[in-house]
């Protein structure tokens, strides 16, 4: 089966921020993203966790989106412009998709 | 008092709280998962805002609700400029998170209120429903408070997103709407919606409680464990001596208004207690420079704490005191 | 008829869900978790299930039974005839996502059917229990007939499997096998299985469904914000002309078998109703064309409101002059 | 007894489990949801605990008390090494799988203490509060047994961490936390405490059993289905000769020091029933290459559905007779 | 420590549909997959969240499966024929395992 | 946007592991990690599901975590030390980042 490549971004943010990142996404012509909870996490703010958790404060969300390499840098310019002075992870990877149009 | 004070120490809630806070620093895998948490909270706010309304539908509302309100949103919008400045004297902390904790302090806890009310209806001592509106009405006025204290003392480049898309999201977030919600139906279907959902509003209230406070004490106990570091000594007596200083000015206020003893423990708790819902959110999105673990260990593992097992007795005390 | 329209208009259960509508609309972030809906959801069908029962172990089943599962699986199987028949008239929908819509309307809404016991329950009329079997037998003759109208109508490959394993499928969906479970169980148990289960599944059920009901608003809610676009006059007059005309045959049906007016308001709404559980998912499997944005839009978005507000009323008014 | 039997076989709680067994077999897509089912959990051993520690501040605790917590750690201690015997004999089980089964037998089922307690409560049958405390000193010590036993009859190397470790995690596991801390806060608290939580861990308890022993039916279901081929006759043999070997140490020492007939069917169920909580998860970190799913299929998919329906009923019977 | 490479196929797919691309997956003999939940979703369709549904039809999951390069083809081909008309999205990227023959 | 690259291992591993996985990890100097839920799985012990589980036994969690190249080997040797007997899979692969600093 023919695959083109693609990046694969993946973001893990506070879920407060979510709202404007896929926001800030639709601006630049993303064409589609998905969340993913999470459960728990360590980085230089420590260990936290969702369990017992009431408000969203404290939580994280990671957001997968596929998008073409062309745009790669629009659309890290754009998240990066919303998650740089917050809490959270940006990583970037080759993929390959088969419906290369939808992307 | 003393009899109050102990008789609150071995209340069902208070010791479910303690096994929480026990259980986490005994580093048990004992947990409340998080949709069930969050089920426990939308129950406990739809529950005291119905409450309240049905309680309004029952006895109207009398004159003191302006006054009650206006008291509420000036001791929200006050107290964080008090809060900051003792932040700044006394401890490191620097401008950025002394706003982002004196924004939590200056709003109010829900579960706090959950927890006094709780308390109350185990003593019988009526308060009026308003005082749900009025806890609500003391959510944002902090957050813009600290809001202008950020942009006044710090230098900071402008957050995410306008000041106006983040007010309106604080003052439609969740909890707020279903208290407010949840009162405004009480208030509507008063006596006939009452007595439908009194088994599961009324009856089951206190064995919820008992469940949520198990898991703030768990969550509050993972808490410590984790932000210990924040704790420093200076830190630690601002998050017991400010939830006083915002009783004391509830109090004066509460004696002017001509409150009821139960609505004056209510406004005192609510002055004393810091959020932990709707702040933390909307600091990470105002000021996201603010570490969010300083003010939630402060807030959920040294305040919530305080007020839960001494201060709600001794609110409720002083109230009965001073109160007409 | 008007007071039964206000009294319901001012029922906790309308206004939570009224609440629940107004807040996703507000784009305020109250949420209900899924997994917390899902218990929900399933609490009330048990609930209405084993009280169904229970009732026919207190009284018994009478001739009209047979009659009453033969109506509701003729209202089933004839309903998506008619409803494509409009839809491919009056709207612009291609014979694909007619036939899917015509599926939804012609099945039922088991969450329309807690409501409109609620209701029943509040005011006080007894409705047959063996009417929960009834709605289980509804539920998937009208996906039968929706594939054979879509492939008469459309020249589409075969879906992904067998028709036989969908149907399968449908049957033994979750939902059905606790609804006729618990109505087994209740059967089975009777009495003092009843009094057991009182506290949990009878006298918190009316709380149980205002939480419900506000979940469900924010659902429909959302889900009118996110499909506004597929909303065209002629599809919106259908979702709200389309559950008068199931009313309406019901109506006949119920009349003619003698119904008593709490079971005739019941089959009524039955038939008003259109499904978003079980039909949605053997849509996406038996004809995956079909946007389901379209059918859930039109079934949880207008027919789900229109019926919780004017026509469960409306139809427990009419069953009351109608019915023997 | 063929009356209780009978009784026991019709009772709710049983159908709900037969239900999620013939959902899952069915394979239905009906789920109680993750988080559902901890909360039900955390529910049932929360009332279990805090209404056996409210017993004890009713009736105190008499000189029984410490024979019976030596009589459930002997019993806990030393049936794995009679299991692990038996499975050497007749069943091909290895030394690292039979051990690991052995540990199961050795401790105890909460959710079959949670079922006897529900089936007592529905005869009317008293039992001791502090059996809740056996129960929870019955879980670990089958544990250390399983460990002393894995070390001599396997060359296998020490797991991943030390012996103490894991005996604190299992010490404080989850279930046992909720369960002691409820004790002990009913005790703390006593009559005041059980008023005013009895609508929620009371009234609401049979309820909330049924549907949780319809999630354990789902699971068990499912469980058989994944695991049948574990299923030698020889090992479905142990699955049910076990328990009731089990039952019979128990009988004997419950008589020995002479317990009431409630808490002799109390003692007689624990020792009857197999862990699917705490130790499955220990045995994970202390034996990993022990196959999890042969002692799950056995504990959940044979032994549970063997006590719930034909145990329970047995043991409640056979107390009443042998018991002062 | 050394390691081998494979091919990691991430669906994100209809819940509805996730029995049948695990069976599917089963006869084209692929040695074990992993399903993730997602919380809520953008594309084509639109937006969608899991929040407060009672149902499955507008749930979406997403499998992740490890598999031989040598069968990538098979399994694509076995997944398309099930998800082409459905609402979802099929990547491939590269990843290294240590324990190859377990794939 | 300049990026970097690093390292993305993925672990599905049993619940009761995952404490003694993420002491290893911070142990071998790993800066951060997220927890990521599942919901079933199959592999060579069979299905299984987290559905109505109330334990954790026969969970699995998958945890994610981002490190530089020249730490793989030890993070690998670590991980591999604790899951080799348990049940679970271990999973590199390429990923950019923009902040490399953090890893
Ligand atoms: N190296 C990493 N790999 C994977 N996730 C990470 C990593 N570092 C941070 N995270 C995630 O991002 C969250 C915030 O990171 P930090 O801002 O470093 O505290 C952590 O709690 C993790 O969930
Ligand atoms: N570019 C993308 N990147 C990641 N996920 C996507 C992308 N496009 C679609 N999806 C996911 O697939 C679902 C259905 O996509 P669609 O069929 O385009 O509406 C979306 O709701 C997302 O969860
Ligand atoms: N090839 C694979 N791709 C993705 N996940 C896998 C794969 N093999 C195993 N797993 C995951 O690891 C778990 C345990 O695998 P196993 O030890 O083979 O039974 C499975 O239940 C899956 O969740
Ligand atoms: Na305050
Ligand atoms: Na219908
Ligand atoms: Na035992």
């Amino acid at each position: 089966m023919q695959t083109f490549p693609k990046k694969r971004i993946e973001i893990v943010v506070e879920a407060p921020l979510l709202r404007r990142i896929t926001a800030r996404l639709e601006e630049t012509a993303v064409t589609g993203w998905t969340v993913v909870p999470v459960l728990a996490g360590h980085g230089r703010h420590g260990d936290w966790t969702a369990e017992g958790q009431i408000g969203t404060a404290s939580q994280m969300v990671m957001l997968i989106t596929i998008v073409d390499a062309g745009r790669l840098d629009a659309v890290l310019d754009g998240v990066f412009a919303l998650v740089s002075r917050q809490i959270g992870v940006v990583t970037v990877s080759d993929v390959a998709v088969v419906r290369p149009e939808r992307f | 008092m003393l009899t109050l004070a102990l008789q609150n120490l071995l209340s069902p809630m208070v010791l479910f709280f303690v096994l929480g806070l026990a259980a986490a620093l005994a580093r048990s895998d004992l947990t409340v998962p998080e949709q069930v948490a969050k089920l426990l909270a939308l129950y406990l706010l739809m529950a005291i805002g119905f409450k309240g309304g049905a309680e309004v539908a029952h006895h109207g509302i009398d004159g003191t609700l302006i006054a009650t309100l206006a008291a509420g949103i000036l001791l929200s919008f006050a107290t964080p400029f008090l809060a900051y400045a003792i932040l700044r004297v006394t401890t490191r902390l620097d401008p950025v998170n002394a706003a982002a904790v004196a924004a939590h302090y200056g709003s109010i806890s829900a579960v706090t209120l959950v927890a006094v009310t709780g308390v109350l209806t185990q003593l019988g001592i009526a308060w009026d429903g308003y005082m749900v509106a009025v806890a609500a009405a003391m959510e944002t006025p902090a957050i813009v408070a600290a809001l202008l204290i950020a942009r006044r003392r710090t230098k900071e480049a402008a957050p995410s997103d306008s000041r106006a898309t983040l007010l309106r999201e604080v003052a439609f977030n969740g909890s707020i709407v279903i208290l407010v919600g949840a009162f405004l139906i009480g208030a509507a279907t008063g006596t006939r919606g009452a007595t439908m959902l009194k088994p599961f509003l009324v009856d089951a209230f206190p064995g919820v409680l008992c469940l949520f406070l198990l898991d703030m004490g768990l969550v509050a106990g993972r808490g410590l464990a984790q932000g210990r570091r924040h704790l420093t000594p200076a830190v630690t007596a601002f998050a017991v001596v400010m939830p006083l200083i915002g009783a004391a000015l509830a109090a004066a206020l509460a004696v002017a208004i001509g409150l009821s003893p139960g609505s004056t423990a209510v406004l005192i708790t609510l002055a004393a207690s810091a959020s932990y819902i709707a702040v933390p959110a909307a600091m990470r999105l105002a000021l996201p420079q603010a570490n969010p673990a300083v003010a939630l260990t402060l807030s959920l593992g040294v305040t919530f704490p305080f007020n839960l097992i001494v201060g709600i007795p001794l609110y409720i005390a002083v109230a009965g005191r001073i109160a007409a």
